[in-house]
């Protein structure tokens, strides 16, 4: 094997084995350990300490996990900017309010929100698969401005501008008037988002979409289906964001269209851009933001501050740190390795 | 249908808006290849700050020359401060910093007036007089005017002046435009502010008929894009003349349809050209070139 | 342990471990509120939001967007009522102390501030409040969480009746207003077409319901241009009133939106007569907009400011000593909103929900000069059932007929 | 086709409306061989690659791999068929690890369906094996293994030409087209690169085309050269010989060596 002299910078010797590199570097047992012990108990400390209100508040940030998971496959990973995600979520709550009125079970609500969300992002994406840039963001635009005026014109079956009551969401034994339990329904289909999208990582589906977000160009040489793999990312956002907007509901115990219009879209893009448009642990910084930071602001008796924040973060953060608050943690944390 | 003239004389003179905004938008796109979501919020900028100098007592020019030289430092720092730092290669980055920008002008302005709506001065929107069975407005037929003499005279800058020339070469390629001596910033900076004049302009026109808060501004712009998409961004009549179409389409969907079909009508109509028209207007991507 | 297999295994851990939580969570298992019985008063037990010094009452409000003028007035006015308790000693040994949050006239945000409210300030009740599609969005969250709510400002037929038993109304809903508001028109003038142009939503299909009650065999054409809240442009609907052609129209939208479209009419050149709710009868409206509502009728809610009605005198003296300004039509109202729920305050045996809305139904024609006199009962949420007409003439409103009871 | 198939071009035309870029070409280009490809800027190079791999329309004229006209075939199913190209100037995912970026070169091996691959369906850990196999195979043999999880845009540029060849070459492509893969190397980075080019080839043996102006590399590196100029084909053999021909040197440094200055 020829000794190669190639003028590599010296780098410190990452902790890899000699031979057959792994997908992503093997971190040490105690590391795993360090990082399962501290999900649990980012999990387990709003169940035990929170007061209701707050229970209440990470239950929504949960179901909203799931919307920036769903933005953080479309925007972060594919490059594909909508001004939709949030009108998708609207899709899901509204199915599973006319459902959930009815009488249907949940499981019966779900399965409709999933198919609701795929025919409405196979219906947008499909003809929009040319497109990209301010092409597909401004017809994502339409998109949501024909929903809202959709629901201001079906007040019978949507309750209109007035909005819909949502009776909470009660699968088995976990009823979500109950903060805790509305905690729990929100969490656990966050985590298996996440699991997805952490999934998602290690395929070569995922490989495919960075590939078409960074060069197009290369995506073409190296036979990727490009219209294929954009149209996978819109439906997955579109079903995340069915989803979210379904527990949402469920949670809130109410809807209306003031919810999931273009703002909403805007502030669910400041999410994942702040929190960092590709990384998982992004995508909750992101939810948390949307969620927590209103009622801060409101608080504080200035709301109108979320959004005077919320823009100048969009814009500063896309222009100066690619990766966001996560991505600028880590950095940061690994200078500091360095240097200690 | 009573009126036909009426529906047509808004419908022109709606678009003839829409067609001096896009104009705004098309120089700024030859210059740096971006489009601006924060562009409506510009005008608004004008309008508002007319609106708000007008109410604490001074006189209504000097008011809305004020706005407008707000208007034309703030697009002309947002492609300082903002535009110039946006690597080439990170397509799509354009919007997103505009948008951030679109949320903080709107907000800033909230915090600075309020975030209620109020009546703007009429600028002869109330002086009438029928023609043709129509009742034309003093500030309809100075929109209209404006427009044409606007439009025509950025037709002549273009074709037959140096500035023109150097103008298009900046669009062509930046780094040949800049070793001829051009200087391509200064260039594209004073640009955006002439596009920052025009867009207060609109604002204080469509002000004067609707009325004025941080977001009345965002619906124009929505149609102002849709029109520069139909036409094509990177040429000159066509997407003006579809602007004033557009402007027209929109009058008479809502003279048949009923006030509620404004919003559908365009919409499904920018759903139905976007997926139709072939890509090839646009060169979203900057790397097409193999 | 490879990759793959460990992002599983968090995955099954935390799901289990959340699921051993779910057995031995805390305070927060129960439902938040107990759910509110009428006859439930236990005089020892103390609700949320009141302590031995105070007593913490909430309202959402428009204190922002196209209904500010509403939201602001009514604010003014309860500050101002409960200001005046407090100096004089407060109610029962407390001070009250309202904790008012602007909802924009939008469900959505009224919601949200109210859970702030009820669950986050935990108070004690609702007082009063202004706008009916934001106030009827937190209905359903006040219901399940058992808060009773006073008089607040939002005329709707869904509300007012025992299948929402903590709304105590104190205002007649909207298809009783508009009603009487048409019968009066069609006493006094011709009338051949009507055209009706309301908030989307319930607001605008009470009123739509009212008008078609009283016009009812008289063969009058009725249209109806519903509008959603925050619309800024409105040449359309004034150009499709006009190619409607009716000789009156009929308006209920907010202040700033009604005068949008009265400019918007003038300019396409179309003044048919009009009518409004009562609040076109507010002087922040009468000022901006009274030039174009010229011979508008309206209902009127609250007594006429200038009544020689001792009582009306009394609250524009003790208006005028808190605030050192005149009252408006808004400051009445809040007023009115803060004096019912300290006369429920005071009469309540003890400081639970239940034992206010015990106290609330033992309120029976409660005299407050600026409403008709206010009456509920253990099955009665209605509270009052009368409505005045009034007139604007060269922007000053004229008392046609005193707020008079429906059924007398 | 066979795994290093010969490229045989029958009077090729590429023209981009009255511009003529490659003008009436036949040449064979040989199978199993390292053939360079030199001229002078706008002699029509990287469009002779672009029409082989199908990313510029053909005119007229044929292109042949083995037997099998490919002129009409799309770009995904040329690559399907194993010509695999890079870039002149290089596009890698950036904010991605050098692990990712080979991988991704695989795209043309069979993958599983994409629902298999979101559910995470059986059969995906042998594929995802052999798939990392691969990578690691193409990483060592160019010297990338100690850089293998450190993000592209980290990497000095000479590694990062090397990611860029590891894509190509991670699937064992049976044609592979590389336009100016030196371009901005020092001189030891140009003779380390034709190095491992060379002993790649060797072990692999597909058809390489190297589009190249450094008449040293082309010479150590290329068995075969083809010269072009202006859409013509101008000389054909062997390095030394084309370069020693009085057409190319006219072509490249504007007159004849050996004349008289």
């Amino acid at each position: 094997m020829t000794s190669t002299s190639l003028p590599v910078r010296a780098t410190r010797p990452v902790a890899v084995t000699v031979t057959a590199a792994e997908e992503k570097p093997t971190r040490s047992r105690r590391q795993v350990l360090l990082v399962v012990a501290g999900l649990l108990a980012v999990i387990a400390v709003p169940a035990l300490t929170f007061p209701a209100f707050w229970l209440f508040l990470a239950a929504q940030v949960a179901a909203y996990a799931i919307a920036t998971l769903g933005l953080n496959v479309l925007y972060g990973r594919t490059g594909q900017l909508s001004l939709a995600q949030a009108t998708f979520m609207g899709a899901g709550a509204y199915t599973g309010y006319v459902l959930g009125s009815r009488g249907h079970a949940p499981l019966v609500q779900l399965l409709a929100v999933c198919a609701v969300s795929l025919v409405a992002g196979a219906v947008v994406a499909v003809p929009t698969l040319r497109l990209s840039g301010l092409r597909l963001a401004l017809v994502t635009l339409a998109v949501g401005e024909l929903f809202a005026w959709v629901l201001v014109h079906t007040t019978d079956l949507t309750g209109g501008t007035q909005g819909a009551n949502v009776e909470p969401l009660v699968v088995g034994p976990l009823d979500a008037s109950i903060p805790l339990f509305a905690y729990l329904l929100g969490l656990l289909p966050a985590l298996v988002a996440t699991a997805l999208v952490l999934h998602l990582d290690r395929t070569q589906l995922g490989r495919r979409m960075l590939l078409v977000r960074d060069s197009e160009l290369a995506a073409r040489a190296t036979g990727v289906p490009i219209i294929q793999t954009k149209i996978v990312a819109f439906l997955l956002a579109s079903v995340f964001a069915g989803v979210a907007g379904w527990l949402y509901g469920g949670i809130n115990g109410f809807v209306s269209p003031p919810d999931f219009n273009l703002f909403a879209s805007v502030y669910l893009l400041v999410a994942v851009v702040i929190g960092g448009a590709r990384s998982v642990l992004g995508a909750w910084v992101g939810a948390a933001y949307i969620v927590v930071v209103p009622q801060v602001f409101t608080a504080l008796g200035i709301p109108n501050l979320y959004a005077l924040v919320g823009g100048a973060l969009l814009a500063l953060v896309a222009l100066l740190a690619p990766d966001g608050l996560v991505g600028l943690a880590r950095s940061a944390a690994a200078r500091v390795r360095r240097t200690a | 249908m009573d009126g036909l003239t009426q529906v047509l004389a808004g419908g022109i003179t709606q678009g003839c808006l829409y067609a001096l905004m896009l104009l705004g938008v098309l120089l700024v796109f030859q210059v740096s290849k971006v489009m601006s979501f924060a562009y409506g919020q510009v005008g608004m900028v004008a309008a508002f700050t007319a609106w708000a100098v007008n109410a604490a007592g001074v006189p209504v020019v000097l008011a809305l020359v004020l706005g407008a030289l707000v208007a034309v430092l703030l697009n002309a720092a947002i492609d300082v401060v903002a535009i110039r730092h946006i690597p080439s290669d990170r397509v799509g980055l354009d919007l997103v910093v505009t948008l951030g920008l679109f949320l903080l002008i709107a907000a800033v302005m909230q915090q600075l007036i309020d975030s209620n709506s109020h009546s703007f001065p009429a600028l002869g929107a109330d002086t009438q007089a029928t023609v043709l069975g129509a009742r034309i407005s003093v500030n309809d037929a100075v929109v209209v005017g404006l427009a044409v003499v606007v439009v025509t005279g950025a037709w002549l800058v273009l074709s037959r002046t140096s500035l023109g020339t150097n103008l298009r070469a900046c669009a062509e390629d930046a780094d040949i435009a800049a070793s001829t001596g051009i200087n391509v910033r200064a260039l594209r900076t004073g640009t955006w502010a002439v596009a920052g004049l025009l867009a207060s302009v609109v604002a204080v026109a469509v002000a004067s008929r609707v009325a004025v808060d941080a977001f009345y501004m965002t619906s124009v712009l929505v149609k102002v894009f849709i029109a520069g998409m139909i036409g094509g961004l990177d040429r000159f009549w066509p997407p003006l003349l579809a602007a004033v179409g557009l402007g027209v389409y929109e009058s008479l969907a809502v003279a048949t349809f009923g006030a509620d079909a404004g919003v559908p009508a365009v919409f499904l109509l920018i759903i139905a050209v976007l997926a139709v028209v072939p890509k090839r207007f646009v060169l979203d991507t900057s790397e097409a070139r193999a | 342990m490879t990759r793959s297999t460990r992002s599983r295994g968090i995955a099954v851990l935390a799901l289990t471990c959340t699921i051993a939580l779910a057995g031995c969570g805390q305070g927060a298992l129960q439902k938040t509120g107990e759910a509110v019985s009428a006859s439930g008063c236990d005089p020892a037990a103390v609700g949320p939001g009141v302590t031995d010094t105070e007593i913490l009452l909430g309202a959402t409000m428009p204190l922002s967007g196209s209904g500010a003028a509403g939201g602001l007035g009514v604010k003014r006015g309860q500050e101002a009522y409960y200001k005046m308790i407090n100096d004089a000693g407060g109610v029962q040994g407390r001070k009250i102390d309202v904790k008012i949050l602007d909802d924009a006239y939008d469900p959505s945000t009224a919601q949200k501030q109210m859970r702030q409210l009820v669950q986050n300030n935990k108070i004690f009740a609702v007082s009063g409040g202004e706008g009916t599609p934001n106030f009827l969005g937190v209905v359903p969250f006040l219901e399940r969480e058992g808060v009773p709510a006073v008089a607040p400002y939002a005329p709707s037929d869904e509300l007012g009746t025992m299948d929402k038993p903590n709304i105590f109304m104190a205002s007649v809903n909207y298809i009783e207003e508009f009603d009487l508001l048409t019968q009066s028109v069609l006493e006094k003038n011709k009338v051949s077409k009507i055209s009706l142009v309301g908030v989307s939503g319930n607001v605008g299909d009470n009123a739509k319901a009212g008008i078609e009650r009283a016009v009812a065999g008289k063969g009058i054409e009725v249209d109806y241009v519903a509008e959603t809240p925050g619309t800024t442009d409105f040449t359309p609907i004034a150009s499709q009133l006009k190619s409607g052609g009716a000789d009156w129209v009929f308006l209920i939208l907010t202040n700033a939106d009604t005068g949008g479209l009265l400019k918007a009419m003038q300019r396409v050149g179309y003044s048919p007569r009009t009518a409004a709710w009562s609040g076109m009868s507010d002087d922040s409206y009468l000022k901006e907009f009274g030039s174009l509502s010229e011979g508008m009728l309206v209902a009127l809610e609250t007594a006429d400011l200038a009544s020689d009605d001792p009582l009306v005198a009394k609250f524009r003296t003790d208006f005028e000593t808190q605030t050192g300004k005149a009252p408006t039509k808004f400051d009445e109202l809040g007023w009115v909103q803060a004096q019912l729920t300290t006369e429920a305050l005071k009469r309540t045996k003890g400081f639970s929900r239940p034992c206010l809305v015990e106290a609330l139904e033992s309120m029976t024609d409660v005299q407050t000069g600026i409403l008709p006199p206010v009456g509920w009962g253990p099955d009665d949420r209605a509270g009052v059932d009368a409505v005045g007409i009034g007139q604007i003439e060269d922007s000053r409103l004229k008392v046609l007929e005193e707020t008079k009871s429906l059924t007398s | 086709m066979s795994a290093a198939p010969g490229i045989s071009i029958r009077d090729l035309t590429v023209a981009y409306g009255a511009f003529r870029a490659i003008e009436e070409l036949t040449v064979d280009i040989p199978a199993g061989r390292i053939v360079g490809v030199v001229g002078p800027n706008g002699a029509g190079k990287t469009t002779l690659l672009n029409a082989i791999t199908g990313f510029t329309h053909v005119s007229g004229g044929s292109i042949h791999l083995d037997e099998v006209a490919v002129q009409d075939w799309s770009v995904r199913r040329r690559v399907g068929a194993g010509v695999v190209r890079g870039f002149q100037t290089v596009r890698l995912m950036e904010r991605e690890s050098v692990m990712t970026n080979v991988l991704v070169g695989l795209e043309r091996t069979r993958q599983p369906s994409v629902l298999a691959q979101l559910l995470g369906l059986p059969g995906q850990p042998r594929s995802r094996r052999r798939d990392l196999d691969a990578a690691n195979a193409v990483i060592e043999r160019l010297g990338l293994t100690g850089v293998v999880h450190q993000r592209v845009d980290a990497l000095p540029f000479a590694s990062r030409r090397l990611v860029e060849v590891a894509r190509v070459l991670v699937s064992r492509p049976s044609v592979v087209l590389l336009d100016e893969p030196a371009a901005g190397l020092d001189q030891a980075g140009r003779h380390e690169l034709a190095a491992v080019l060379t002993q790649v080839h060797a072990e692999d043996g597909c058809t390489m085309l190297v589009v190249e102006h450094d008449v040293d590399l082309v010479q150590r590196l290329c068995q075969h050269a083809l010269a072009l100029d202006s859409g013509h084909l101008i000389s054909e053999g062997p390095p030394a010989d084309v370069f020693a021909t009085p057409e190319v040197q006219v072509a490249y440094f504007g007159r004849s060596l050996d004349a008289p200055a």
